[in-house]
This record gives structure tokens, C-alpha cells and sequence, in this order.
């Protein structure tokens, strides 16, 4: 084991970075944030709360750049994984994912099925009326965008897939989409056997 | 536990019997009852208080007149009554064992046969004893060792899973069910509704108005092309192209024969005013 | 608030510096000790087991005379706060865990050196009975279990120490327990002879 020359019953640290050796195991430790007022209890001699501040920004200094930051809140001062680190933490205990609403998917099915079509095109096929919501869930996805207007009278826009689409979906092109032609057919024996 | 027996270092008490430091253990058992009760609390049990005997104020268990020990015991067993007669059996056995020792000790010895010697009737306790005096030890090291929550704490930092944006995900068989769901509820029965082809034209249509929405404008017709796809790929976009012109999605103009033939949107956002009006 | 998208199947870290700042983040972040098996399901791209370990070592490595430090235990890797931080620590915790009494101690290094021992051989051992409250505590704080039972009248249940009691002690076997004392065999049992 390193020796940290640290006796806390007989020699108070006293050098700027022991004591902020000291803030960060008690900061990492912590489960919940830390206040000033409480962080100068973990010394047995007084420590000036200006003191203790300065400190605190050097901490947080010294984490730019790693996996934590130290973080100020109305409570206190706690360490936090930094946001970008969370798809690997959520790899290891994956939660279920959220799923689209029916009139989500069904949207993205006919926009990829028979792009470039409009918002009405969708609504025929549909036979509903199609909300502003759900275009723009699947345009804030980057799934779906406008690619042009249809001369027809109010030049509805024509919505297409995207690219991302394709890469999410870990597509090369449209066509790998399962074919409908077949699914027709699939879609004929399974109502004609009820 | 109102008594506490330091195990390493001789020089502290031995033991502490009604708070009082115990200096010097009694050299034989004649321990009073009242006494005896107080020391059982500070004892493991009979082989934990063999040991001290033995290890602490070397008193010699087996060399102790079997008399006076065996009423010991029957007064303190007595006395124990009204404790924990549990506790007091377990010395009790002990006892019993110590007075079977002592009298197989007592007889003759016999040789079995020759060149073997009998068994030390002393053997089956000095190995418990022993073994239960590295037990106490082990005990004492795993004591000693860091533990957690009680030397140190694990590290577990704060987490706020909100800060992760967890999007749906979708597959293409989702699309297919989707799809599926749609024919169900519209009782679309026809056959060849839509075929691969076609699906393949329909995605160079949306390829095909995303270029000429980039551009800007004019685009050469030739430009529109990438002849390293391959023939069929050429084939499915000019499909595309004329679909889009016969949808009236875009445009094509060519100001004399043989002059390059320019594509352009026919949404009228198009920067570059045409020649003509847009058929409407 | 920042967010975090999780689709980090694009930009996998490639290099021995991020892949290192992954696993810091992760294994400081953890609820429990993490085997190499889930840290490597924390990366999309195949990491090979070996490279891992060294990546774990060189990360123990770089927290050495730092407040905490990077155990292997008998479960898995992590952060914990050396033992020295533990006086400051108490001092925002006064509570302190209960201390085990001598019988539930010499009980659980019976069960740790013998197992698996039924509550009878623990007996034999100690000379006393062993009340079921001490086994009770030792099971209660995991470090104990049931792990089968004797094929001998009763079918005694056979107890023996758990990864946990393991970990808790940070180790990471059995076998790195204190090895045990060669008594002093010469018991002074005098000779009644004489």
C-alpha cells in the first residue's frame, strides 16, 4: 500500500495539497453533496471557509478534463460522472429502451415505403389525420426531412428518409427494408386463414 | 461483555472481574462460584479457558487433584444453574474429559505391541486446544485486517441518468410490422401494391430532389449521374428522374439541340428565375 | 441541462488513454466490484482480456499515492478509499459499524479456514455451543452462506464465506487470507507421572 504521510490523530495535514487530498476522499466518498460547513468538520483544526473555497476551485480544476467533475449545487459540493461517460455505464446495466407510439412507426413506415410523399399522401394511407408532433419527432431525429414540394396546390412538403435513417438502422440503401411484395402476400394467408 | 482478556501482552491485566484488574490468576482452580461466573463471560468457553490456564498463568490443568476439581465443578455447575446451565455443560464436559485424562494417566502404561506406543491419552486435547488456539488467533488477524465500511469506504459516484437521452430504437422489422398494421386497418389486399423496383426508384426520387435541393439550382443532367454505380443503378435513377418529371417534381430544360440539358426543382424556390413559367 | 445521446456505437475511444478514462469513469461510478467480463461489455469494439488487465493495472498504477485506490477483489475491480481517509470520513460519520464480538469472529475464521463446515465442526472447535444469532449476524452482512448440506443424519447445512466477505476484506481468494500461526506445540500438559 502507498503511504500517504497523513496521521489524522496527531499531525493535521497542513500543506495545501494534502488538505485537498483529503477534500477529495471525502468528496468521492460521499453520497450525498457536502456543504463548507460540513467539510471543515473533517479537520480537527479550523480551516478558513475562504480557505476551504479556494480549495474547492482548485479540486475542481484539477478534474477538467477527467471522467468526474466537481460540481457546486444549492447543497453542497459533489462528484459527478461527466454526461459523456453515461452510454458506457448504461451498456453495463441496460435499461428498456423507450418504443414509439403506433402512429410514430407507422408514419416512418410509409415516409420509408413510398417517399418522397406528403402529409397527406400519409394520411390517406392512414386514414387519420396525421399530427405536427409526430413529423417532428422523426425530423429531431434526423430521420426524416423535407425534400422538396409537390405542385399541387398549398405545395405540400415531400418528406424522404435520411441518411441517418439508414445508418441507424444499419441499412445501405432502402431497398434493404423487408420487402412488401412478399409481405402482401404473407398478409393474404394469414387473413385468409381466419 | 463485562470482562475483556488481552490475548497478546502479558503485562496487561490478565483479566477484568467486576471491573477490578485481575493481576495474577489464582494457581489452581479453587476459583470461587461468584468468580467463576464472571470469568465464564470473559471465556469462549472451557478450551478458550484451558488455554489462558495453560498459555497465561501456566497452571498445570492435568496436574490438579482430581478431588477438589471435580467438586468445583459440581459447586459451580450449581451456581451455573440458575445462568445458563448450557454454558455450564459445556464445562462440564470439560471437566469430564480432564478427569478421564487424568485417570487413564493414572494406570499403568501398557504397550500394545511391540515398539508402539500407547496413545497419549493427552493427544485428543492438546490437538483441540491447538487448534482452537489458531482459530482464535486467525479470528484476531481477520480482526485486524481493513474492512469495509469499518476502515474504509467504496467508491460510488453520483450517477444522474437524466442527463442520458435514451432515443426509441426502431428496426426494419418494426417498419415491416408498422407497415403490416397499416394493410390490416386499410384492408389493402392488393397483390403487387408495391415492389422492390419501385421501392428502389422511389429512394433515388428522395435522392435525386435532396441533390437538386442542395444545389441550389441548375444542375447538368449529365452531373446528376454517378457512372461508377453501375448500369442498373443508372437505370433506377433515370427511372427516378422521369417519375419526378412526370410528377411534375421537377424540371428539365435544354435551350437548343445538343446543348446540355439542365435539371432543376419545379417548386419555384429555385433562385434562378427560368426562361418560362412553370406549367400551372 | 447537458445531454448525452446514446448512440456511442460511431466514436469507440481507439486509443490506451481513453479507454483508460472509460474505465475510470465506470468502475468509480459502480454499485459493485465489475469483472473484466462486464467492463468488457462496456465497449462496442472487442477489447481483448488481456489488454484490459494491463489498461486496469496501469490505471491502478496511475492512483497510486492518491486517495483512493483500485482493488482486484474476489468479484470484480473497484475504487475504494484508503484506510488513512478513514478518521476524516468518520469524522462527517460518527456512526460507526458495530465491532463483531469474539464468538461471531472466531465463528466466521472456523467457517473461512475450514469451509465448509457444518455448525457442528464449529462447535467441536470452539468447545461451545454456537448460538444461531451468531450465525445469523455473519449471514445478514453476506459474508456467509448456505452452500450445501452434509450427507451424514440431520443433513447439517454446510456454511462457508462468500465472495462479498471477500471483497469487504479486499481480497481476492481465500488464499490471501492471513496464513495461519504454527501453534507453539509444546502444551506444558506436565506429565502426571511424577
Amino acid at each position: 500500500m502507498a503511504e500517504v504521510n497523513i496521521n489524522p490523530n496527531t499531525s493535521q495535514p497542513n500543506n495545501p495539497g494534502e488538505l485537498k487530498r483529503v477534500l477529495e476522499a471525502v468528496l468521492l466518498s460521499a453520497q450525498q453533496p457536502l456543504s463548507v460547513l460540513e467539510l471543515r468538520k473533517v479537520f480537527v483544526e479550523e480551516i478558513g471557509t475562504d480557505v476551504l473555497r479556494v480549495l474547492l476551485d482548485e479540486l475542481r480544476e484539477e478534474w477538467t478534463g477527467r471522467p468526474l467533475e466537481l460540481l457546486q449545487l444549492a447543497s453542497g459540493w459533489r462528484f459527478r460522472t461527466r454526461a459523456e461517460f453515461l452510454p458506457y455505464l448504461e451498456r453495463l446495466n441496460p435499461e428498456k429502451p423507450p418504443k414509439y407510439s403506433r402512429a410514430v412507426l407507422e408514419t416512418l413506415a410509409i415516409i420509408a415505403y413510398r417517399q418522397p410523399v406528403t402529409r397527406g399522401d400519409i394520411e390517406d394511407i392512414r386514414g387519420v389525420t396525421v399530427a405536427t408532433q409526430i413529423i417532428k419527432v422523426l425530423e429531431e431525429r434526423g430521420w426524416v426531412d423535407v425534400v422538396g414540394h409537390r405542385d399541387t396546390p398549398g405545395r405540400p412538403a415531400l418528406l424522404a428518409t435520411t441518411k441517418k435513417f439508414l445508418d441507424d438502422l444499419g441499412l445501405r440503401s432502402v431497398t434493404e427494408l423487408p420487402p412488401l411484395e412478399m409481405m402482401n402476400q404473407t398478409l393474404e394467408l394469414a387473413d385468409a386463414q381466419h | 461483555m463485562s470482562a475483556i482478556v488481552t490475548v497478546e501482552k502479558s503485562v496487561e491485566p490478565l483479566a477484568r472481574i467486576y471491573g477490578e484488574p485481575m493481576i495474577q490468576m489464582p494457581l489452581d482452580l479453587y476459583i470461587p462460584p461468584d468468580a467463576m461466573a464472571v470469568m465464564l463471560d470473559a471465556f469462549e468457553g472451557p478450551l478458550d479457558l484451558l488455554l489462558y490456564l495453560i498459555r497465561k498463568a501456566n497452571v498445570n490443568v492435568l496436574d490438579i487433584p482430581m478431588a477438589p476439581l471435580t467438586v468445583q465443578y459440581l459447586t459451580y455447575v450449581e451456581a451455573m444453574r440458575s445462568h445458563n446451565l448450557e454454558l455450564a455443560a459445556d464445562y462440564l464436559v470439560m471437566a469430564a474429559m480432564l478427569i478421564e485424562i487424568k485417570s487413564r494417566m493414572l494406570l499403568p502404561k501398557t504397550r500394545l505391541v511391540e515398539g508402539e506406543e500407547a496413545e497419549d491419552p493427552r493427544a485428543e486435547l492438546v490437538r483441540r486446544l491447538i487448534e482452537y488456539e489458531q482459530m482464535k488467533l486467525a479470528a484476531y488477524n481477520i480482526n485486524a485486517m481493513p474492512q469495509a465500511e469499518r476502515d474504509f469506504d467504496w467508491v460510488e459516484v453520483w450517477v444522474e441518468k437524466s442527463m442520458l437521452q435514451r432515443l426509441p430504437e426502431v428496426s426494419p422489422e418494426d417498419l415491416k410490422d408498422a407497415w403490416g398494421a397499416i394493410l390490416r386497418q386499410a384492408k389493402l389486399h392488393t397483390h403487387h401494391m408495391i415492389q422492390r423496383e419501385e421501392l428502389s426508384v422511389r429512394e433515388h426520387m428522395g435522392l435525386i430532389l435532396r441533390r437538386l435541393r442542395d444545389s441550389g439550382g441548375f444542375v447538368e443532367f449529365v452531373d446528376m449521374f454517378n457512372t461508377t454505380l453501375g448500369a442498373p443503378v443508372l437505370v433506377v435513377h433515370f427511372l427516378a428522374m422521369l417519375e419526378l418529371a412526370r410528377e411534375h417534381l421537377l424540371e428539365m430544360t435544354q435551350s437548343e439541340v445538343f446543348a446540355p440539358i439542365y435539371v432543376r426543382l419545379a417548386d419555384g424556390r429555385s433562385e434562378h428565375k427560368p426562361e418560362y413559367k412553370s406549367a400551372e
